[in-house]
């Protein structure tokens, strides 16, 4: 079983290989800042993930929750920021 | 409903904390009471709200997710790409927040459609291709989240 | 351990991505998400409470304040050039990295028992720590007591550090 | 209970793999928003569900639904405020508007 976890961890680390290329490239601010959530979407499940194969899922569970909603305040706050500042930032 | 809301807060607590003397648990009960006493009263304007649609809305919302969720991934794998990107005023009866955040968030988490711009009566949706425009303009969402809150003959 | 590979090559393509690309904005993006892997990789190797502050700091406070920063700047600021890399860079580094990659081959593996650090201070502590500092816990018995003059002056330098960005910052000044 | 959790993680898989081909592969951020609910509202969510049910019916399993709620709840809000940020900022989608 651990195996298979690992397998779906390289693989979830290779798809956030695929939103950094869009963090990196993506021609607007927004598609930045979309990457960015991705990533941190996935970040998430691969925390719960890891405390899975070190059988600790309690203690990671709490750090995916605060990664959650932090998340949140983070992206609301560089949406309004980029609301007031407009596309004309690449 | 102030006392059901702190109620929520201390079983969140008992479960993310998971150690259950007596300490912990008065902790908790304080500061579940603390919160609410704290966040301002006059919770969303919400005329009624009935527990036993929320218990049919959301496996309905699963079901709904998981049908266009196989929708979108089809267009998305398709060498031909075939959308059609349109902006939709989707025009609503529902105007409470408590409304509008319900079917938003039903909109935007559904795949194809994402809510762009929300006022009372008004959403601006994005729409991926015209199958989840029609399925949106069928008022289905609006029906739906209208009889959660008991409101009754809101189809457009 | 074999579960930190994917997330160390992540680590190492996003940290060189934030310092290649031209574009300031995109720069703090790019950091951000450096810093998701990074706490991802302080999780995996068992430090969760690092993994907390580098998640909390690392990608959320710091991307918001360095954007607040870019946003009192002006589009050519956020452009930068970049001069060519100096020779001497280009070929000391690589030596350099390669230095430090075989004295990393002479270090413990992480988690050994038999290790100097495991045998030596690590176990006085922890057997000692209670009746030696009366804390519960052996983190903070550790930076405040035995470590405390170090904690102390690292204090001293952020004290310094935030009383300067006071003086520079401060409004009405000569 | 095990097949059931890697057919839920598989599934998942399934759903960020085509989140991600649509992140590179759609045209503007509009339709790349869709591409991420994608991802967020099934991938991520039947992940967790996957490992919840390999934890099993304890304490574990509770809080992984909370995790899963949290992510429900949140994402469309998060992916809301970026979109709606790039509309008020005055990007407009490739096609048409209509009504």
């Amino acid at each position: 079983m651990n195996t298979f976890f690992f397998v779906v961890l390289t693989i979830i680390t290779v798809l956030m290989l695929v939103y950094f290329y869009r963090v990196v490239r993506g021609p607007s601010v927004f598609d930045r800042v979309l990457g960015l959530n991705g990533i941190s979407t996935k970040a998430i499940v691969l925390l719960v993930l890891i405390g899975t194969m070190f059988e600790r899922v309690d203690m990671f569970v709490d750090i995916s929750t605060g990664y959650a909603l932090l998340n949140l305040v983070g992206a609301l706050a560089i949406a309004k920021f980029l609301e007031e500042r407009g596309a004309s930032s690449k | 409903m102030r006392i059901f809301a702190g109620f929520a807060l201390f079983v969140l607590w008992l479960v993310l904390s998971a150690s259950y003397n007596i300490l912990h648990m008065a902790t908790g009960a304080v500061v579940a009471s603390m919160v609410v006493w704290l966040s301002p009263t006059g919770a969303p304007h919400v005329r009624r709200f009935s527990w036993l649609a929320a218990l049919m809305y959301v496996p309905w919302l699963i079901g709904r997710i998981l049908k266009s969720g196989f929708h979108v991934s089809r267009l998305i794998l398709d060498p031909a790409l075939p959308i059609a990107p349109e902006l939709v005023r989707h025009k609503t009866k529902l105007s409470s927040d408590g409304e509008l955040v319900v079917l938003g968030n039903s909109i935007t988490l559904t795949p194809g459609t994402i809510t762009v711009e929300v006022a009372p009566g008004e959403l601006i949706v994005h729409a991926l291709d015209v199958a989840s425009c029609e399925e949106l303009k069928s008022g289905l969402f609006d029906d739906r989240v209208g009889r959660l809150f008991s409101v009754k003959g809101d189809k457009k | 351990m074999i579960i930190e590979l994917p997330l160390l090559i992540l680590l190492v393509v996003t940290a060189g991505g934030a310092i290649m690309v031209k574009d300031l904005i995109s720069a703090v993006f790019i950091l951000g998400s450096y810093s998701f892997v990074l706490a991802l990789v302080w999780a995996s190797l068992g430090a969760v409470d690092v993994a907390f502050v580098e998640a909390v700091v690392g990608a959320g406070l710091a991307t918001v304040f360095f954007l607040l920063t870019l946003f009192g700047t002006t589009e050519k600021d956020t452009h930068i050039r970049r001069p060519p890399v100096p020779w001497s860079a280009l070929l000391g580094l690589p030596v350099l990295g390669l230095l430090l990659l075989y004295g990393a081959g002479d270090l413990p593996a992480f988690g050994d028992i038999t290790s100097a650090a495991s045998i030596y201070i690590s176990p006085e502590y922890l057997e000692n720590s209670v009746e030696q500092t009366r804390t519960p816990n052996v983190v903070t018995s550790v930076l405040m007591d035995y470590r405390s003059f170090d904690t102390f002056i690292e204090t001293i330098v952020i004290f310094t550090a935030g009383i300067a960005c006071a003086l520079i910052l401060r409004k009405g000044g000569s | 209970m095990t097949w059931l959790a890697i057919f839920l993680i598989v599934l998942g898989l399934f759903f960020l793999v085509v989140g991600s081909i649509g992140m590179l592969r759609l045209p503007d951020v509009f339709s790349r928003a869709h591409a991420l609910s994608l991802t967020d509202s099934l991938g991520a969510i039947l992940v967790l569900a996957g490992l919840a049910v390999y934890e099993g019916f304890n304490m574990n399993f509770l809080r992984i639904l909370v995790v899963l709620v949290l992510i429900y709840l949140l994402n469309p809000v998060i992916s809301h405020a970026t979109i709606r940020a790039a509309y008020r900022s005055g990007l407009r989608p490739t096609d048409k508007e209509s009504r």
